[in-house]
């Protein structure tokens, strides 16, 4: 478990401060890019008008969606999986980044963790990129230009999406 | 999906248990009442079984980026990309065995992605997880060209897979299903494809119109091999090779728009009564059917569906606006489905509701339709990059 | 050289009336796809309006280049090959598929010779599809829709790009 | 290109001879005179070497299709497509031997596509011919990320490559370029990247804004490791680890837009004056550099070039629509390039008439500038899918 030790060296005292992970393809910035790599250009941060914005923030399968305030990939639940679970045939990556976010049906901050699901080609659907606090690649566990399913020797790396997990209420 | 299943291997759980005191610090005290739970780690969806008859696999021939063809799994009912399959080079098409136990995926790969050695394997795949359960490993002769149904068939009782190979030569790979091993090759030279004509049995179309009908003993090997006469005339209106079945009898259609019926009797494929399905009016109006998978039939209903366009001979593979609905038994058009995009390829699901599904290699959207009335149900965006050929279930 | 028998099996025939090859991505009929993958809807044979195909007919990186009058695939000549020349890396298919052209600029008719070249990824550029005359596949050696990168057992199958070489003048 | 070199295989030949009678039944008499010659059949185009100084390698992490990604060789004088390199999953970028002999890539392939073994390696390829020469298996560890130009680097004399490597343990992998062999591994727990400073040394930047010096002996191993003390602000300010060099010094911007230069002293980098890209007022506009690959200098004209647009903290990586050069001895803004599209990565070519390239990764158009002038010169379009990092020999 050699790499265990290199995860909390150099990046568990900023972890402690800071709640973001963006992910992935970061140098998108924010850009939403339409599935099957037809890219759109540059958009409003979040993908929507703010309409449009409330309208899916209870949406799973929106970039709007409460959860996904620091989320960077292809989301799950367009891919086979939810907001909380991969598709089938794909691995969960082992480690986690958090960030924290609000929930406007309940009024409460959770704690969201980003784990990627890995192991098949890149899903395609429903890129969302919001990006906040996030460092560069000697940052590694705030940093979103990493693949994390690079975070375990037995998960296969190609990134296939990502999900956005309740791990607890923040305060 | 309906039935997920957690996973929480030995690894989720030591990284977790060692990432703890890290999560710890990051949390405020516990929360008040009416919080959301949290969610369990490692959770991986699994598909339930048998499967919907009105999922349908999309298989995406990946053509800017031939190394990494997929097939993906889409339920009509509810518009859900329910999961996918990476299938390698160039690939054609996932085949269903019958019992819904297994997929078969025909694949090519290189040792450096584009280069290296070739190595072609049926991979069989869990049809609840959409992983892998072993590979089988074939002569890496496998056909690439236009996905079309008839380079990877099942024999009626799901023993042989038959697999087109063309190096230019051609021949028929066949697997048996039951031993998961490779049986063989069938010569087919002059003649291509495989369409089953039974349990032991398929023919291949030959370029003089002839047909050759294949029977196989049960070790997976030919023991007959049988020539027809030029059933049809391949050089003034050629039948396009996708054809489609309902019972015994195999549809093909001609490029001027003529239906081709073939029937087993007395173990050989005969040609029965040819129909038109254009009238002399719409042949004057440049109709013709066109399209990578332009062919369906429905077969409880006894229909064929074959998407239509106008335009002159060369657009012979052209999507179309229209698919035009057939009753079989009458010989005649019954119903004319406006497609709201363009529509290159058809499959209609077995059940007594049908959907039809349309997608065209050019556009990413996959068209779900009421097969009876034809009206529009919705069209799901994003699906892949070159979709090609529409397998139901 | 068992499949050079199979070459003349059945094809011989029609082989020497029809002159027209395809290529490979003949399902896509008529339609000119842009370079990446990002495909353009169906638009006029050939691809420009009369107008601009007369300029375009003697540029080999135009699909209106008077020698593609039979072609099917990526132009070699927008993918650092020429109208009869491979690709850095490349290998020329051992097959040819033959098609006949007229130069309006000499006022011939040329037998020209679509060369895939292969051993390399999509090329991705000046995707050009002039049909006429297609065949299923059960004529091969009119039709299209086969990856003719296949035709040697020493070539690797990918197929990148396809060329339009002089053989001879027609008549 | 400008010397083809014509291949006429036994193959090509046997083939040749093979077909003859076909072709020969195709073919009318003999044309009359003044007709255009028959072209020679197996011609493969090559490369002249040294390559132009106006040539660009764009760098195609294929995004969509990630086992698919390429580099791409194009001429900025002539806006001509030269040809490519099938680079693997996940790709960074090719790395040019100084003396034009040889290309390296590192790149990462899968038995199966998307799974099954893995298997790193660093591909030498023929700049000539842009084919393989060999290849160097080296451990499965190359950090999977979006592309850097410090994920692989040549020690100054060309004779090692350096590799990033993250598993999550992050590592730099030594390859000996004279022999041909992994050499081995070097531990920069809590440091990535690796950034050259001499013919046997580099940094690596560290999470708490230290700077990890390693110095190699002469068989590639780590004889000597250091670590400053934090030169920066990890915090409140962090640089980009987008770095470029003039000589002995690196230039690193931070978020804010603040220049930092290291450079060697006694055997450890040391951290320069450092000052500010953007004046008071432009940073109460929010003017802010950003993108994947922001900065390039020109070494001859001390010039260096910086990505800028307006936008929140959180935009430090967007593309911008202006490039700022500067002159580094000065220190001081000397000119304001407008560009046409959006632009995520930039490089300027080496040479005393330096061209200005850029791309951005959500766009396929590679913008060609005449580099002092700031004029456009041309735009190429259809390069690639997710174009990403250049690199200019």
């Amino acid at each position: 478990m050699k790499w265990l030790d290199s995860l909390t060296e150099g990046s568990a005292r900023s972890l402690a401060k800071r709640t973001s992970r963006r992910g992935f393809i970061g140098t998108l910035g924010t850009i939403l890019v339409g599935a099957s790599g037809l890219p759109l250009l540059p958009v409003a941060r979040g993908g929507d008008a703010a309409d449009d914005k409330a309208k899916h923030v209870n949406d799973p399968t929106s970039c709007d969606y409460w959860r996904h305030c620091a989320i960077d990939g292809y989301l799950c639940g367009c891919c086979g999986g939810s907001e909380n679970s991969c598709p089938p045939g794909t691995q969960m990556s082992a480690i986690t980044w958090v960030g924290t976010c609000h929930n406007p049906i309940d009024g409460k901050d959770y704690v969201v963790s980003y784990n990627d699901c890995c192991g098949k080609a890149t899903c395609g659907r429903c890129l969302c990129n919001r990006n906040e606090r996030d460092t560069p690649l000697y940052v590694p566990f705030q940093s979103n230009d990493y693949n994390w399913c690079s975070g375990s020797a037995k998960t296969n790396i190609p990134y296939h999406c990502s999900t956005a997990r309740i791990v607890a209420v923040a305060k | 999906m309906k039935s997920p299943r957690r996973v929480l291997s030995a690894w989720v759980l030591s990284a977790a248990v060692a990432c703890a005191p890290l999560a710890l610090a990051l949390l405020a005290p516990a929360a008040v009442q009416a919080a959301l739970p949290p969610d369990p780690a490692g959770t991986i969806q699994t598909l339930p079984r048998p499967p919907s008859a009105h999922w349908v696999w999309v298989n995406d021939f990946a053509f800017s980026h031939m190394v990494n063809g997929k097939a993906m799994l889409v339920d009509g009912d509810s518009g859900r990309f329910l999961g996918e399959l990476d299938t390698g080079f160039g690939s054609m098409r996932v085949v269903l065995a019958p019992d819904g136990q297994v997929i078969y995926s025909p694949e090519t790969y290189f040792s450096r992605g584009t280069r290296g050695e070739r190595t072609d394997v049926v991979t069989l795949y869990d049809p609840s997880h959409l992983s892998p359960l072993g590979e089988i490993v074939i002569p890496p002769k496998r056909s690439s060209n236009m996905p079309m149904m008839s380079n990877a068939q099942l024999t009626d009782d799901g023993r042989f897979l038959l697999i087109y190979n063309f190096t230019p030569a051609q021949s028929i790979t066949v697997v048996d299903t039951r031993s998961r091993k490779f049986v063989g090759e069938v010569e087919t030279s002059g003649c291509a494809l495989s369409f089953p004509t039974g349990a032991r049995s398929f023919f291949s179309l030959c370029a003089d119109g002839a047909l050759l009908h294949t029977v196989l003993d049960d070790t997976g090997h030919a023991s007959r091999s049988d020539r027809t006469e030029p059933l049809f005339d391949v050089d003034h209106d050629p039948l396009t090779e996708k054809g489609v079945r309902v019972g015994d009898t195999w549809y093909f259609v001609s490029f001027s728009g003529v239906l081709y019926p073939f029937k087993l009797e007395q173990g050989s494929p005969k040609l029965q009564q040819t129909w038109p399905l254009l009238s002399a009016a719409e042949k004057a109006q440049n109709w013709r059917p066109g399209g990578l998978q332009q062919l369906a039939v429905h077969a409880g209903l006894n229909r064929l569906y074959a998407i239509m366009h106008q335009g002159p001979l060369e657009t012979h593979k052209d999507p179309g606006h229209e698919v035009w609905v057939y009753d079989l038994a009458r010989k005649a058009r019954i119903q004319k489905i406006a497609m709201k995009n363009n529509s290159g390829s058809i499959q209609v699901t077995r059940d007594s509701h049908p959907l039809l599904f349309s997608v065209f290699i050019d556009s990413t959207v996959l068209d779900v339709y009421d097969a009876t009335t034809g009206n529009l149900i919705r069209s799901v965006t994003d699906i892949g990059t070159t979709p090609t050929v529409l397998v139901t279930p």
